[in-house]
């Protein structure tokens, strides 16, 4: 309620002018002035240490300026897991201003700049991407994004869990063309029914999408060794010891719990993200994308695929400091260029102003990253239990002009009313169909046709709470597995969808989707940063939106026709 | 030697008993439990029943091409509906009294006096007592200050009226503490210019004035005809700790009875027309008197009405049969309480009135299971037998319990319905089935309690209570305390909780727990023993339950911690041996008619086979 | 099985469409087989549905063909604990976190590891954790 | 029912002696963060500190209770304001308050991190809030079970109050005096006319 009320006036007269300018929702926003010595400072600040590094007998002892008896953890994880003892001395002794012009000069190629990135260290890797300025950093993303074809994510949640609706969203959103599918809960008894529902839709909108469903950690990886899901991202990492401990965990945890995951075939990425530990009151007096840059090394350094990061919860600390929207997609950067897959943010409510919100986004947009946004609001941000997003369902026609208008993919399409409303159908009854074969509480004909042209969780019958909930816990209780499921699909009708979540579970033998930043194609190939990796080297090169991909991007909602004016193209 | 399974669809679950049989001999090998699918009887539970078959095969190892013959019930679709109607309501017109209890009103005793506004007491002249209606947004140090700047004045303040929830704090800035009464939301419609009493108790008191009719006589002057016309007005008030009474002109408290529809009741070729305001024991009367009932219709345009013809499609949308043709075989009526606002009342006063709840029952002659059997063959490629009827079968089953001897009744307590029959010394079965049952336990829980949370009232339902009395203990509703060693949640600290398998579970209401647990016991009690006690009298020998030598208890409801005890007490009077069956001496009250088809299958259960016992009672 | 497989390259990637002959489910079955009729039928369970330790062993061979050295790593440490039940993968995560063990309580689970499932890659993490932990004193209070 | 105030009223808080152990079972202990008062004088949204101190007062004394109130210089973390006031607390209820107005309400058997109501979106609580969490403290005292005050939630709380909140963080920060014993305090809350 307050976050709306306009500014106490003040009691000097105004003219007309600034009366409509204090009313323009940019001014809603927050904006802090700086404070270096305590870390509120975007990545600009004399308090950061300078880049040093030095060997003795195979091990580093010195690191940006600590030596090792000075070491705080995260100095000892990256110092020991992340950094090339072979190729670090020489790498910092290379002027900062040559290793920047190398990650924007196109002649360069990735393989030899990430070579190079292996021996840097976090206070170097800064010093480095200081001399880059907004664009010059998309350049830097434009060619270290370890993908060569770039993606997006889609948040799909419920305000009321309904896993009717996360089901008929997930389908749109998966055929609308988001490559992942990440849900979360209100009631977090409701996991098993939402997770499937994300599964079951997400299959039916199209084939091979990966879906996720962020809980502790107990759960979520129940979840997926199920089968249930297929990937896990909410795995939160920090830049300094204090806040990681805070967080109840260490690298050495989280290293471990990474291995936890792809020893079960499960892909897995990290969380980090600037401000998250100024927001605690424990920065160490070091600037945000400094304390980013360890994160990002700290999750190279165990050996997870990829990160997520670009603030995320955080955005409105970088977002209220100069300079810290160029800070965020400075990380994302920094992250690609460690050779990690980055789901690069633009996932959380950030700005009242339309203006503001695009303009952070086009950073990530323009270049392309692994995951555009992760994820984007496949919900109205209303239903969105991630705490909104930056994109939510109302912005889906502006993101496809704007693929036009710039002539860039990020990662979606314009779809016909008839297939959409098809899909979400088809969505709602393979659920109406398992939830029978399952005995869990019937979904009816009604709740399927509202499914079919709902909106937002309002436009839903009520479900019996406590019946679903008891029929969650049977799930669980009854051990019933992603199998399971594609057998109930099967046997009701649904085989293409049950052929497609077969393909999905199918994929945990070969472990392919382990490598980074595999997704799958609509035809079941994984797509990662070896079959597929960025061959970015300048103009003419790399991922060029053209041929198929560049005439169905053509498409909108409504375009006039050239043959015949009186007409829109269909 | 051959595998067949009994599969027994109820109301609300599908038991399965999985057994080898040869030469008469039973072998049983595993049982099952799922939730029934669809309406009882009809050929949606085929899914639940195939379900059922799978998990027994399963829980003994056997492949389901093995299974010979499955053997169903004859499942009769019963199917219950619920109303509640309230049939009382207070109203309060030209706002005479605000009678509600906020928690915290500020003083002490009685003030009589003219209201005046806050903002017109400095205009008032010495001596006048006055009630100072506060209206909202008042800060309470302004208003004491107020208050006490009149009172150096020479002003008789007596007493307050206030918006906000600030009587005790403007009372402890008074230099001279007056009774004020506070949180009343509709400050601004209490007449100014009007003699107004206000009284407050002491804490743990009620009021004694303004809720005795002399005493609002002397307090207003009234004569004998007006302290007659008063008498509603004390009658609302008592009970209060605090209470504003303004005399105006047309002022009127009233309490009135809510025509609500009427039930024409027909049976043993009558037909009788009870109107539903009259209470559950005019309508369960009405009943006896034309019992076994052939039909009940409600009064069309009401709720009652309503409620009955919703019941009347259902059953026409699952078994095909016009709904001219479904007859409505049982009504339970139960007389409860729900808090309701009252009407025209200032401060959101809520009042305690009356209500009937409802519960009917219909049956149907045709049942589809013959489409059900057909449904289970193809799915399973074996032979599906229907094989008596449930309530014959079921005192087969209950007879296996160690112990147990002819002549024998059972009772089954479901979620709907309340079942119950009886096998004789010379073999013959009788079978009822009454409504109301869990369903309608629910609901009386959760209205009586104001809870508007189904979830929260199964808990109360099914489990026994316990209150939090700090962070390491708990006391239990028998008295006995309980400790831990770690800290109990934050989210049950100080309160009344149920004490279920995953823990506490806090129930939402700040009734005391002796409240909550009278209410549960009471409804338990008012459906499920009036219900036994109803249905063993139609089986009974003669209807007397004296005659009835011992009674089992099957089905969910005979697993809940209370209602066995209940019933048990209820029918000891009668001299009747009453306990919770055990089939087969190891399923508890589980699985009685499931392992009953199995046994008359195989023609090993005691009395002859059921095809040629069938004596309905209620058909 | 697969074990006198050469180094793998990026060419082999993916190997669920180049070299399904290398792949293989926890019970033997092929790629191949993991067909709709064989869950249908019931060949197909639960347990075909995992990766196997030789299967993660090429990924990993696989990310350190292109210079992912410590993914590589992970994948070694992942393919020791596909033997790990689940429950107790839950509960040494949890024993690493912060001062939530001792040091002797450290060095069980890295016994454990090495001892009971031969996974020395996953110990070393652990023992080198103790180290750390006990220079950062985040080990737990040694009484309890 | 706000309390519309219009008459502005200051808050200095008068020290009385170190923050000791209560005895009174029914008493709510209110434990305020270093730079609460003094260096800052209201909260993230301008709720005068004067006025917070006064609503909960109030709600302590509508509910019947008593109220002390004790100023923490050892830490800013609000689990250990407020748990540090529920052990010094006679009924071992506490309050705790940070300068940017968020508040929880604690007991003395939790663990530090657990709580009996959080409130964290500072930028959401006014003087009703304020006055509604004492009148909870005070029952949470006399051992009833008050219904928790109603939680609000604001998406667009981020984008405008993330960042003064980290900076109002980093004040309260600086004002911890480690050389500092807690010690008890006695409002003096003067009207500015």
């Amino acid at each position: 309620m307050t976050a709306v009320a306009p500014r106490s006036e003040s009691a000097v007269h105004t003219s007309k002018r600034t009366a409509i300018l204090e009313d323009r929702p940019v001014n809603l926003d927050g904006f802090v002035e700086e404070w270096p010595e305590k870390g509120l400072v975007a990545m600009e600040s004399d308090y950061d240490p300078q880049p040093s590094v030095r060997v003795e007998d195979g091990r580093i002892v010195e690191l940006d300026g600590r030596t090792r008896d000075a070491f705080d953890f995260m100095d000892t994880y990256i110092a020991d897991h992340a950094i090339d003892v072979e190729t670090c001395e020489a790498a910092v002794a290379t002027p900062s201003v040559e290793i920047a012009r190398m990650l924007v000069d196109p002649r360069t190629s990735r393989d030899e700049i990430v070579a190079l990135g292996r021996g840097l260290t976090p206070a170097k890797i800064l010093d480095v991407v200081k001399l880059m300025n907004v664009v010059e950093i998309m350049m830097g993303i434009q060619k270290t994004r370890s993908r060569r074809t770039p993606a997006n994510q889609a948040h799909s949640t419920s305000a009321k869990d309904n896993p009717i609706q996360v089901a008929a969203d997930a389908a749109e959103a998966a055929v609308r063309g988001f490559a992942e599918l990440e849900t979360t809960l209100g009631v977090l008894r409701y996991a098993p029914l939402v997770a499937i529902g994300l599964q079951v839709g997400g299959q039916t909108g199209r084939g091979g999408v990966l879906t996720q469903c962020a809980l502790e950690e107990a759960t979520e990886l129940d979840l997926g060794m199920r089968g249930i899901t297929a990937y896990a991202e909410t795995i939160s990492i920090y830049g300094t010891e204090s806040v990681f401990v805070d967080g109840d965990d260490t690298p050495w945890s989280k290293a471990f719990l990474a291995s936890a995951y792809a020893s079960r075939g499960i892909k897995m990425r990290f969380t980090s993200g600037t401000g998250s530990e100024v927001q605690m009151g424990n920065a160490e007096g070091r600037s945000m994308l400094y304390l980013e840059i360890r994160c990002i090394l700290m999750a190279k350094g165990a050996g997870v695929q990829g990160l997520q990061n670009g603030s995320i919860s955080c955005i409105g600390v970088p977002g209220a400091v100069p300079g810290g929207i160029r800070a965020v997609a400075a990380e994302n950067l920094v992250a690609s260029w460690m050779d990690l897959e980055c789901a690069s943010g633009n996932d959380q409510s950030f700005s009242h102003s339309p203006m503001r919100r695009t303009s952070r986004l086009l950073p990530q947009m323009l270049p392309g990253t692994d995951f555009v946004c992760s994820g984007y609001s496949g919900v109205p941000n209303k239903d969105n239990m991630f705490a909104g997003s930056n994109l939510d369902t109302e912005d889906y026609d502006d993101w496809n002009v704007i693929q036009r208008d710039m002539q860039v993919d990020g990662g979606l399409r314009h779809v016909r009313e008839d297939v959409i409303l098809q899909v979400r159908n088809k969505a709602a009854r393979a659920m109406q169909a398992v939830f029978a074969e399952l005995d869990l509480p019937a979904i009816t004909d009604e709740e399927v046709e509202a499914a079919t042209y709902a909106d937002s969780s309002d436009d839903y019958p009520d479900r019996d709470v406590l019946a679903d909930l008891e029929g969650a816990k049977s799930v669980m209780d009854r051990g019933i597995t992603g199998l399971d499921l594609v057998k109930v699909l099967e046997r009701t009708g649904f085989g293409d969808v049950a052929e497609n979540y077969l393909q999905v579970l199918r994929q945990r033998v070969s472990g392919d989707l382990l490598q980074t930043a595999a997704i799958f194609t609509g035809d079941f190939v994984p797509l990662a940063a070896i079959n597929d990796a960025n061959d970015y080297a300048g103009p003419g090169t790399g991922y060029r939106l053209s041929g198929e991909r560049w005439e169905e991007l053509k498409k909108l909602r409504h375009v006039t026709s050239a043959e015949n004016p009186e007409e829109e193209v269909v | 030697m051959a595998l067949v399974i009994g599969v027994d669809i109820g109301n609300s679950t599908t038991e399965a008993c999985l057994a080898e049989v040869a030469q008469g001999a039973v072998h049983r090998l595993a049982s099952s439990l799922t939730p029934t699918t669809g309406v009882k009887g009809t050929p949606a539970n085929t899914a639940g029943a195939v379900t059922a078959v799978r998990r027994a095969l399963d829980a003994a190892g056997r492949p389901s091409d093995a299974l010979a013959t499955v053997l169903l019930n004859e499942a009769t679709p019963v199917i219950s509906g619920l109303a509640m109607e309230t049939i009382t309501e207070t109203i309060i017109t030209e706002s005479t009294m605000i009678g509600h209890n906020p928690d915290t009103p500020g003083g002490e005793g009685l003030g009589v006096g003219t209201t005046v506004a806050l903002g017109e007491v400095g205009d008032v002249e010495a001596g006048v007592p006055v009630v100072v209606v506060v209206g909202a947004g008042a800060d309470f140090d302004d208003v004491a200050e107020a208050l006490n700047r009149a009172v150096d004045r020479g002003v008789d303040v007596v007493a307050a009226v206030m918006h906000g929830d600030d009587a005790v704090l403007v009372v402890n800035r008074l230099r001279r503490r007056v009774p004020v009464v506070d949180e009343v939301a509709a400050v601004d419609r209490v007449p100014l210019g009007m003699l107004a009493a206000v009284e407050v108790a002491p804490p743990g008191r009620t009021i004694r004035t303004l809720s005795d009719s002399y005493g609002l006589a002397s307090t207003f002057d009234l004569d004998a005809e007006q302290t007659r016309q008063v008498s509603p007005v004390a009658r609302a008030l008592s009970g209060n700790r605090s209470a504003v009474v303004v005399r105006t002109p047309a002022g009127d408290v009233t309490d009135r009875r809510i025509p609500v529809g009427t039930l024409t009741l027909s049976g043993s070729g009558r037909s009788l027309d009870v109107g539903v305001d009259g209470g559950a024991e005019a309508i369960m009367e009405a009943i006896g008197r034309v019992a076994p009932l052939d039909d009940v219709h409600g009064e069309a345009g009401t709720h009652v009405g309503g409620m009955l013809a919703t019941v009347r499609d259902t059953m026409t949308d699952v078994t095909g049969q016009p709904a001219s043709e479904i007859r409505i075989r049982d009504v339970l009526a139960v007389d409860t309480l729900v808090p309701a606002a009252v009407r025209g009342g200032l401060a959101g006063e809520v009042s305690r009135e009356n209500a009937v709840a409802l519960a009917a029952m219909v049956r149907t002659s045709r049942s589809r299971m013959q489409a059900v059997a057909g449904a289970i063959s193809a799915e399973l490629g074996c032979e599906t037998v229907i094989g008596g009827v449930e309530g014959e079968v079921a005192v087969r089953g209950a007879l296996t319990t160690p112990g147990s001897a002819v002549p024998i009744a059972i009772i089954d307590m479901g979620g709907g319905s309340t079942d119950a029959a009886l096998l004789d010394r010379d073999g013959s079965v009788s079978a009822v089935h009454v409504a109301g049952a869990g369903e309608l336990v629910t609901k009386l829980i959760d209205s009586e309690l104001g809870l508007e949370d189904r979830e929260a009232a199964e808990s109360v339902k099914r489990h026994p209570l316990a209150k939090v009395e700090s962070f390491f203990h708990v006391r239990h509703e028998d008295g006995t305390v309980q400790f831990f060693t770690t800290p109990l949640p934050p989210h049950v600290f100080a309160r009344v909780v149920t004490v279920t398998p995953e823990g506490l579970a806090a129930v939402p209401v700040r009734s005391s727990l002796e409240e909550v647990r009278r209410v549960r016991r009471e409804a338990k009690r008012r459906v499920f023993v009036v219900n036994a006690l109803r249905a063993l009298a139609q089986v009974a020998p003669q209807g007397s339950l004296r005659l009835l030598g011992s009674v089992v208890l099957l089905g969910g409801s005979a697993l809940d911690f209370e209602i066995p005890a209940m019933v048990a007490d209820a029918l000891a009077p009668h001299g009747v041996v009453c306990g919770i069956g055990n089939v087969h001496g190891t399923e508890g009250p589980r699985n009685a008619v499931a392992a009953g088809l199995v046994d008359a299958h195989a023609g090993t259960a005691a009395g002859p086979a059921p095809e040629r016992l069938q004596r309905q009672v209620a058909s | 099985m697969t074990s006198d497989v050469s180094e793998l390259t990026p060419a082999d990637y993916p190997l669920s469409i180049n070299r399904p002959d290398l792949l293989r489910t926890p019970t033997g079955k092929a790629l191949g087989d993991i067909t709709m009729a064989g869950v249908v039928s019931g060949e197909v369970t639960n347990e075909d549905l995992r990766v196997t330790p030789d299967t993660l062993v090429m990924q990993g061979q696989i990310a350190e063909s292109v210079g992912r050295r410590q993914l590589g790593e992970n994948c070694r440490r992942a393919a020791e604990m596909t033997a790990i039940p689940d429950e107790e993968v839950l509960a040494m995560y949890n024993a690493l976190r912060p001062n939530a063990s001792t040091a002797a309580q450290l060095e069980e689970i890295a016994s454990r590891l090495e001892g009971t499932y031969s996974a020395s890659t996953c110990a070393a993490l652990v023992r080198e954790a103790a180290q750390v932990y006990a220079a950062r004193t985040l080990l737990a209070e040694e009484d309890s | 029912m706000t309390a519309a105030v219009e008459s502005v009223r200051t808050l200095t808080l008068r020290e009385v002696g170190p923050a000791e152990r209560g005895t009174r079972p029914d008493e709510v202990v209110i434990a305020l963060s270093p730079a609460f008062g003094e260096p800052f004088t209201k909260t993230i949204v301008d709720v005068p500190h004067a006025e917070v101190i006064r609503q909960l007062l109030a709600g302590i004394e509508e509910r019947g209770g008593s109220a002390r109130i004790i100023k923490v210089y050892r830490t800013a973390d609000l689990a250990a304001i407020a748990h540090f006031g529920a052990k010094l607390s006679g009924s071992g209820i506490a309050v705790g308050v940070l300068s940017r107005g968020t508040t929880v309400l604690h007991q003395r058997d939790l663990a530090r991190l657990s709580n009996l109501e959080l409130f964290p979106q500072a930028p959401l609580l006014d003087a009703e809030v304020f006055r509604m969490i004492g009148a909870n403290a005070a029952q949470y005292a006399q051992g009833q079970s008050p219904r928790p005050v109603p939680t609000r939630n604001d998406q667009m709380a981020r984008p405008r109050w993330q960042a003064k909140a980290a900076l109002l963080h980093l004040k309260e920060f600086e004002c911890i005096d480690h050389a500092r014993a807690a010690v008890e305090v006695e409002p003096v809350i003067t009207r500015v006319d």
